[in-house]
C-alpha cells in the first residue's frame, strides 16, 4: 500500500439537488495536521460539499477518500466512526436534552475514553462544565456553538469539518471560537473550515480554497491569497 | 362511595390499555417518524395468535412467546414499507397515516373473513382468571391487576430504557433532531428498526394483558381502540410520552365515570365531547406536540 | 415524459372502460329457466359477517335438500349469495342489478342495507324477503316484503311477562340496552311485558356500541340493587356483561334474561361456563323432537365445530322453502316475459300463506305478518337449553 | 339506463363531491373529516324537511349548503390554522357525536332510521349539474390567489407567513367551502337513497373517502373524479367472491399507491406534461 500523505482527498465530486447542480467537479485535498479554509459567498456550495463528505448529501459523481479509504458511498455512521466529524452551521444541538447528554451522544462512536474526553472538552470550554446539567436549549448562542463543537470533538475525530462557526455570533465570541480552532489545529487535528468571513478564515488557516457557484475558483496558501488583489476585491472588502 | 371506588378501578384498568397503546404509537411517531395507525390491529392479530395457541397448548410461556413474536414479526414486516414511504422526497407524515390505515383495513378484513368464521374469539376462563380481591362491589380481577401492574411496569421499563440507557438516548436524539443524530454517527436505520422491535415487544405484551383484561378479541376491536389511541395522543400532544400516560389514564377514568354517573346513552359521547373541547381549545394538545 | 404520461392516461381510460363494460355485461345476465336462481343479498364481510355466514349456510342447506328431492318442479334451485357487507352503496347497486331479472330476492340482512336497497326493489315491483329483521323495518316496505316476526309490541310483552311469572320474588329489573337498529323499541316492549307482570323497571343502562369494558356498566346496574337483569344488546356484549355480573357476585342466574337477537354463537363462545343457569328467549327449540330439525341441527354442528344453531339460523332456510312452495303452488314458470306478474304471484302467496310448515313451527301469514308464531323461554342447564315456557 | 348504472353514477357523483370536499382543505394540509358529520346533519335535515314539512328540493338544497357553511365557520374559528391531526381528531369526534345525537333523537327515527323521503325521481341530472358547478368553483379556487397561497402553505407554513398569507383565514376559507360541498352532498345522498340511518355515516366511509382522495391524487382536483368512478366500479367489475374482499383491495391499493406513486394516480406533473396548465406544478 502506498504511503498516504493526505487525510482527505476529493476527486471530481459533483452534487445535484434535482436539476440544480450545487457542486461541480470539485477537487480538494487536506494533509495531516493541516488547517484548510474553504471560502466563498453564500450559496457557493460550501455546505453541500461538507455535508457530502459526511455522506448526508449523496454524491452524484466523483469520489471521496478519507485516510486512503473510499467513503463516497458509506453511511454516515460508518464515516463518523472512521474519524470524521462535522460541526454544522447554526447551532444544531439536541435542545431538550442536557448539555451532558449532548456530549454523551457525541461519543456515540467512541465510548471507550469517555471520561477522559469529557475532561478534555471541559478544558476547552469551561462554560460547558458549569452548565453540564442545564437543558441545552436554554444556553446562549455562543454557548450552543461551543456545545456543538464539544459534541463533535467527543468522537475523537482525526479531521474536523467546521461549517460557518461565526454565523450569527457576536464578534468577540467569533474571535474566541477561531482561537479555539487554531488551538485544536496545533494539537494535531486537521481542520476544514467553510466560512464566509474570509478575513478571519485566511488569517487562521494554512491553505485556502475559494469556491464560486459550485466550483473551486482558486486555491493556494493563505498567506499568498490574503495578498491577492482579486481576493481582496471580492472577499475582503477591497482594502 | 363503594361504586365510585369500583368505577375508579375499572377506569384505571381501561386507561392502562390506552396508555400501553399510546406509548407504542408515540415511540413510532418519535423515532420512526410515522403515524402507525395499524398498531392496535397488530395487537389484535397478536391476541388472535394467543387464542389460537391457547387452544393448541395450555403452556402459558409458549402462548406469551407466540403472541409477542407475532407482534414483533408484524411490526418488523411493516418497517420496509414505512421506510420506503419516509424516504420518498416531498412526502410528509400524512403518507404513513394513510398507508397504515390501508394496512389496518387489510388486517381487519382478513380477520373478519377468515378467522373463526368472523366470530369474536374468547379466551378460556383459566387464562382470564377470576377475582383476586373482593369487598362488596369493589373487586379486582386477575386481568385488571395484570393490566394495571403490567401496564405500569411495561411503561416504567420503557421510560427507563428511554431516559437512562444509551439506546434510549439514541431514540430521543433521533426524535429530537434527525440531522444532529446523523452527525454524531447514530445509525438512523438500524436504530429505527430497533424501535420497531421495541414497539413489537410492547404490542405483544399489550396483547397478552388485553386478552386477560377483556377476555376476548374481535376483528373490529382494533378499530375501536385505534380511534381512541389517536385521540389520546393528539389530546396529549403528538409524541408527548408523559402526556400520553396522563391522558390515557384520564380517558379510561372519564369513560368509566361517564357511564357510571350520566344517564342515557349519551354517556359514550362524553369522552368524545371532552376530547373535542380540549382539542378545540388547545389545538396543539394539552402537553404540547413533541415532533 | 410526455409520451409516458399519455400512455398512462390511456391505460387509465381503458381500465375505466373495462369497469363499465364488465358492469354492463353483468347487468345483462338473464335468469336461466334451467335453474331457479334465488339471489340472496347477505353480509359475508364486515362486522356481522358471522351472522351472514350461518344464514348462507342454512339457505344453501335448504336448496341442497330441495335439489336432492328433485328440485322445484324438476328444476334445481340455486342460492346466489351476494355480499353487501354493511355498506349501503353496495347493497343498492347489487339490488339494482337484480331488479330486471330476479324472480324474488332474499335479504338484505343488515338494517342499513335494507333501508337503502329495499326501496329499489319496491319501485321495480320485486318481492324482497327480509327474513332476519324485525317488524319495524319490514312494515315500511309492505306489500313488497314480509315481516318474519309478529309486531314487536304484541310479540315481546308476553314472553317477558312469562319470565317474570316464573320468578314471583323478582320485583325490580334493570335492562341493558344497546342503541342499535330496532333494539330500543324491543327494549320498550320488554319493559311493557315486565310491568304488566308487576315488575318495577329501574333506570336502564345503555351499552355503547363500541364498548370494550363492561365493568362500569355492570356497576351502574348493580348500584340500583335489582332483582333481575334483562339484556337487550348484542351477543358478545351480553356474554361479557354476564361474566362481569358473575364476577360481582351475582348468583341467581335464572333472573338474567337474554333477548333473542343476542342468542347467537358469540354468546356461547364468549360466555362459556358463566352462562350456566341464565334464561334466554328465542324462536327455536333446540331439542324439538322432529327428524328434519334434528338432521339440520346435526349438520349445522358438524360444519360449525360443534356449535349449536343460533336463533336466526333457520330464517332463510324456511324462506327458501316458502319460495319453493310459492313457485309450485302458483304455477310460476320463470319465463322472463311474465316476470312482473309472477313476482306478484310469489308475493301474494308468501304474504298470505296458511299453515306453512317451517322447520320448527307451523304458522300462518296474514298480509305479511305472521300469526301463531311462538316464542320460547329457556334456561341453560348443564350447557343445554331447557324449555321453560312458551308465549304465543 | 339500467338501475345499476343510475345508482353507480349517482354514488360516484356524490363521492366526487365528497372527494373534493376532502381535497380542498388538504390543499393547506388539513384532513377535514368534519365533512362526514356535515353530510350526516344535512342529510337528516333534508330528509326531515322533505317528508315532514314538504319543503321543495331547491330550498332544502340551499339551506343544506348554508348549514354546512355555518358549522364549518364555527369550528374553523378554533381549527382554521390547526395542525393536520388536530383537524383529524375534531372530525372523528364530531362524527361520533353527531351519530350519537341522531341515535337518541326519536323524531329523526333514532337508531331505526328514517324512511320514505319524497323528492325528485331522477337525481342524476341534478347531481351532475351540481357536480359541474362545484367543479367550476373548485377549478376557480385552484387557479386563484387562494389556491396559489394554499400551495405555499402545504409546502412550508413559515414561508407562507413571510409571504403575508393569513394561514388561519385561508384554512377557514377552505373548511367553509369544503363543508358547504359536503352539506350539498348530504342532501343529494338523502334524496338518492331515500332512507337514512345512523349506520350510513361511519368510520368506513371516512376510510373510503381517504382512498378516493389518495388513490386518485391529492395534488389536483381531477384525481378524485378518476378514483371515485374507479373505486365505486371495482365491486361491480369483479365476481362476487372477489368483490367481497373489496376492503382488502382498497387497503392494498392505498398502500401500493403511497409506495409507488405517492402523489396519487393523477399528479400535477402529469397534467403539466400534457399541457393542461395547472398553477400548482412545482419542481422537485
Amino acid at each position: 500500500m502506498e504511503k498516504i500523505n493526505n487525510i482527505l482527498e476529493i476527486c471530481n465530486l459533483s452534487i445535484a439537488y434535482g436539476p440544480i447542480k450545487a457542486v461541480k467537479e470539485v477537487n480538494l485535498e487536506i494533509n495531516h495536521g493541516e488547517f484548510v479554509a474553504l471560502i466563498g459567498a453564500n450559496g457557493a456550495g460550501k455546505s453541500s460539499l461538507l455535508k457530502s463528505i459526511l455522506g448526508i448529501n449523496k454524491a452524484e459523481k466523483g469520489s471521496i477518500f478519507f485516510l486512503g479509504q473510499d467513503i463516497t458511498r458509506k453511511p454516515t455512521d460508518k464515516i463518523v466512526s472512521s474519524g470524521l466529524s462535522l460541526i454544522p452551521e447554526g447551532h444544531v444541538i439536541f435542545s431538550s436534552m442536557s448539555v451532558l447528554e449532548n456530549l454523551q451522544l457525541g461519543a456515540y462512536q467512541n465510548l471507550a475514553d469517555f471520561e477522559e474526553n469529557l475532561k478534555r472538552i471541559f478544558d476547552y470550554f469551561p462554560v460547558l462544565k458549569d452548565r453540564s446539567s442545564q437543558i441545552a436549549g436554554t444556553l446562549s448562542g455562543g454557548e450552543q456553538q461551543m456545545l456543538s463543537m464539544g459534541r463533535a470533538l467527543m468522537s475523537k475525530p482525526k479531521l474536523i469539518l467546521v461549517d460557518e462557526p461565526s454565523l450569527g455570533l457576536a464578534p468577540k465570541i467569533v474571535t474566541d471560537i477561531f482561537n479555539i480552532l487554531t488551538e485544536l489545529n496545533k494539537e494535531g487535528y486537521a481542520i476544514l473550515l467553510a466560512e464566509q468571513n474570509a478575513k478571519k478564515a485566511l488569517e487562521g488557516s494554512h491553505r485556502c480554497y475559494v469556491m464560486k457557484t459550485g466550483e473551486i475558483a482558486m486555491s493556494g496558501f493563505s498567506t499568498d491569497l490574503i495578498d491577492d488583489p482579486k481576493i481582496r476585491q471580492a472577499y475582503l472588502g477591497g482594502n | 362511595m363503594e361504586i365510585f371506588i369500583a368505577q375508579l378501578i375499572s377506569g384505571l384498568a381501561l386507561g392502562s390499555i390506552y396508555v400501553l397503546l399510546v406509548t407504542g404509537f408515540n415511540l413510532m411517531l418519535l423515532v420512526a417518524k410515522i403515524i402507525q395507525f395499524a398498531y392496535p390491529q397488530i395487537v389484535v392479530v397478536s391476541m388472535y395468535t394467543c387464542w389460537w395457541v391457547l387452544k393448541l397448548t395450555g403452556n402459558k410461556l409458549i402462548i406469551i412467546l407466540a403472541g409477542v413474536s407475532v407482534s414483533i414479526i408484524l411490526s418488523l414486516l411493516s418497517e420496509p414499507i414505512f421506510r420506503k414511504i419516509s424516504s420518498i422526497e416531498g412526502v410528509d407524515i400524512n403518507a404513513s397515516f394513510i398507508a397504515s390505515m390501508g394496512i389496518a383495513m387489510i388486517m381487519m378484513d382478513i380477520m373478519s373473513h377468515s378467522i373463526n368464521y368472523g366470530f369474536p374469539v374468547a379466551f378460556s376462563p383459566d387464562w382470564v382468571g377470576g377475582n383476586i380481591f373482593g369487598y362488596g362491589l369493589i373487586t379486582v380481577s386477575k386481568g385488571q391487576l395484570f393490566a394495571l401492574l403490567g401496564g405500569i411496569i411495561a411503561v416504567l421499563i420503557f421510560f427507563f430504557l428511554l431516559y437512562h440507557t444509551n439506546q434510549g438516548r439514541f431514540f430521543r436524539a433521533i426524535a429530537e433532531n434527525r440531522f444532529a443524530a446523523c452527525l454524531v454517527g447514530i445509525p438512523i436505520i438500524k436504530t429505527s428498526i430497533f424501535s420497531y422491535l421495541i414497539v413489537g415487544i410492547l404490542g405483544g405484551f399489550s396483547a397478552i394483558l388485553f386478552s386477560m383484561l377483556i377476555g376476548s378479541a374481535s376483528p373490529w376491536l382494533g378499530e375501536f381502540v385505534a380511534l381512541k389511541m389517536l385521540a389520546v395522543s393528539i389530546v396529549a400532544g403528538l409524541g408527548n410520552l408523559q402526556g400520553g400516560l396522563v391522558c390515557g389514564l384520564l380517558l379510561g377514568i372519564i369513560e368509566a365515570m361517564a357511564i357510571g354517573y350520566f344517564s342515557g346513552s349519551w354517556s359514550n359521547v362524553i369522552a368524545f365531547a371532552v376530547m373535542l373541547i380540549v382539542v378545540l381549545m388547545k389545538p396543539g394538545g394539552l402537553f404540547g406536540i413533541k415532533i | 415524459m410526455k409520451c409516458k404520461t399519455l400512455r398512462f392516461f390511456s391505460i387509465l381510460i381503458l381500465v375505466i372502460g373495462i369497469v363499465f363494460a364488465s358492469a354492463f355485461h353483468i347487468f345483462g345476465q338473464e335468469v336461466k329457466v334451467s335453474e331457479w336462481n334465488i339471489p340472496f343479498l347477505n353480509t359475508i364481510t364486515g362486522p356481522i359477517a358471522s351472522i351472514g355466514e350461518y344464514m348462507s349456510w342454512s339457505a344453501n342447506r335448504a336448496a341442497e335438500e330441495i335439489n336432492a328431492a328433485g328440485g322445484v318442479r324438476g328444476v334445481p334451485i340455486k342460492i346466489e349469495i351476494i355480499d353487501t357487507g354493511v355498506d349501503k352503496d353496495k347493497a343498492m347497486e347489487e339490488m339494482a342489478k337484480l331488479v330486471d331479472s330476479a324472480l324474488v330476492v332474499m335479504g338484505p340482512v343488515p338494517e342499513a342495507c335494507i333501508m337503502a336497497a329495499v326501496p329499489i326493489a319496491v319501485k321495480a315491483g320485486l318481492f324482497s324477503m327480509v327474513s332476519s329483521t324485525s317488524y319495524e323495518y319490514a312494515v315500511e316496505y309492505f306489500p313488497w316484503t314480509l315481516s318474519w316476526y309478529p309486531i314487536t309490541e304484541e310479540k315481546l310483552p308476553p314472553i317477558t311477562a312469562a319470565w317474570a311469572k316464573l320468578h314471583p320474588d323478582m320485583k325490580t329489573v334493570v335492562q341493558f340496552v344497546e342503541n342499535w337498529a330496532a333494539w330500543p323499541p324491543m327494549a320498550e316492549a320488554h319493559a311493557v311485558g315486565l310491568e304488566s307482570a308487576g315488575v318495577k323497571m329501574l333506570s336502564q343502562v345503555d351499552v355503547p356500541t363500541d364498548a370494550i369494558m363492561f365493568e362500569p356498566l355492570v356497576l351502574k346496574a348493580l348500584a340500583q340493587k335489582p332483582d333481575g337483569i334483562m339484556l337487550t344488546c348484542n351477543s358478545e356484549k351480553a356474554a361479557k356483561i354476564i361474566i362481569e355480573l358473575v364476577k360481582k357476585g351475582w348468583t341467581d342466574k335464572s333472573k338474567i334474561l337474554v333477548f333473542s337477537s343476542a342468542d347467537d354463537t358469540a354468546l356461547y363462545t364468549t360466555g362459556g361456563d358463566s352462562l350456566e343457569g341464565i334464561s334466554i328467549y328465542n324462536y327455536i327449540d333446540l331439542n324439538l323432537d322432529d327428524p328434519r330439525w334434528q338432521a339440520f341441527r346435526e349438520a349445522y354442528k358438524k360444519d360449525h365445530n360443534g356449535i349449536e344453531p343460533a336463533s336466526l339460523s333457520t330464517n332463510y332456510y324456511d324462506s327458501v322453502y316458502m319460495i319453493k312452495e310459492a313457485i309450485e303452488n302458483t304455477g310460476v314458470t320463470g319465463d322472463p316475459a311474465k316476470l312482473a306478474e309472477e313476482r306478484i304471484k310469489i308475493r301474494d302467496y308468501c304474504r298470505n300463506v296458511k299453515g306453512f310448515k317451517g322447520i320448527q313451527l307451523t304458522w300462518d301469514m296474514t298480509d305479511g305478518v305472521p300469526t301463531g308464531k311462538g316464542t320460547f323461554l329457556f334456561e341453560i342447564e348443564n350447557g343445554e337449553k331447557v324449555f321453560k315456557a312458551m308465549a304465543k | 339506463m339500467s338501475e345499476v348504472t343510475y345508482y353507480f353514477l349517482g354514488f360516484a357523483g356524490i363521492y366526487v363531491l365528497m372527494g373534493w370536499a376532502l381535497y380542498l382543505p388538504y390543499r393547506v394540509g388539513q384532513l377535514n373529516f368534519l365533512i362526514v358529520a356535515c353530510m350526516a346533519i344535512t342529510a337528516y335535515f333534508g330528509g326531515f324537511a322533505a317528508r315532514e314539512w314538504g319543503w321543495p328540493f331547491i330550498v332544502i338544497l340551499i339551506i343544506g349548503i348554508l348549514f354546512g357553511a355555518t358549522i364549518a365557520f364555527i369550528f374553523s374559528l378554533a381549527i382554521g390554522d390547526a395542525p393536520c391531526f388536530t383537524v383529524v381528531i375534531v372530525g372523528l369526534t364530531s362524527v361520533f357525536i353527531v351519530k350519537t345525537v341522531i341515535e337518541n333523537w326519536r323524531t329523526l327515527g333514532g337508531t331505526i332510521g328514517f324512511f320514505h323521503i319524497p323528492g325528485p325521481n331522477n337525481m342524476l341530472a341534478i347531481i351532475y349539474s351540481l357536480l359541474f358547478l362545484v367543479g367550476l368553483l373548485v377549478f376557480r379556487i385552484d387557479h386563484s390567489r387562494w389556491g396559489r397561497a394554499a400551495s405555499v402553505v402545504f409546502i412550508d407554513r413559515d414561508v407562507a407567513v413571510t409571504l403575508g398569507v393569513d394561514i388561519k383565514k385561508l384554512g377557514m376559507f377552505f373548511q367553509i367551502i369544503s363543508c358547504s360541498i359536503a352539506g350539498m352532498a348530504g342532501i343529494l345522498d338523502a334524496f338518492l337513497v331515500k332512507s337514512l340511518s345512523p349506520e350510513f355515516f361511519t368510520f368506513s366511509m371516512i376510510g373510503y373517502l381517504m382512498c378516493i382522495l389518495f388513490v386518485g391524487g391529492y395534488t389536483t382536483m381531477w384525481g378524485v373524479i378518476l378514483s371515485a368512478f374507479f373505486l365505486q366500479g371495482i365491486p361491480l367489475m369483479f365476481p362476487s367472491n372477489i368483490a367481497s374482499w373489496r376492503l382488502v383491495i382498497y387497503g392494498a391499493l392505498l398502500v401500493i399507491i403511497i409506495l409507488l406513486r405517492p402523489e396519487g394516480l393523477i399528479t400535477r406533473k402529469m397534467l403539466w406534461s400534457i399541457k393542461i396548465k395547472s398553477p400548482r406544478y412545482i419542481t422537485n
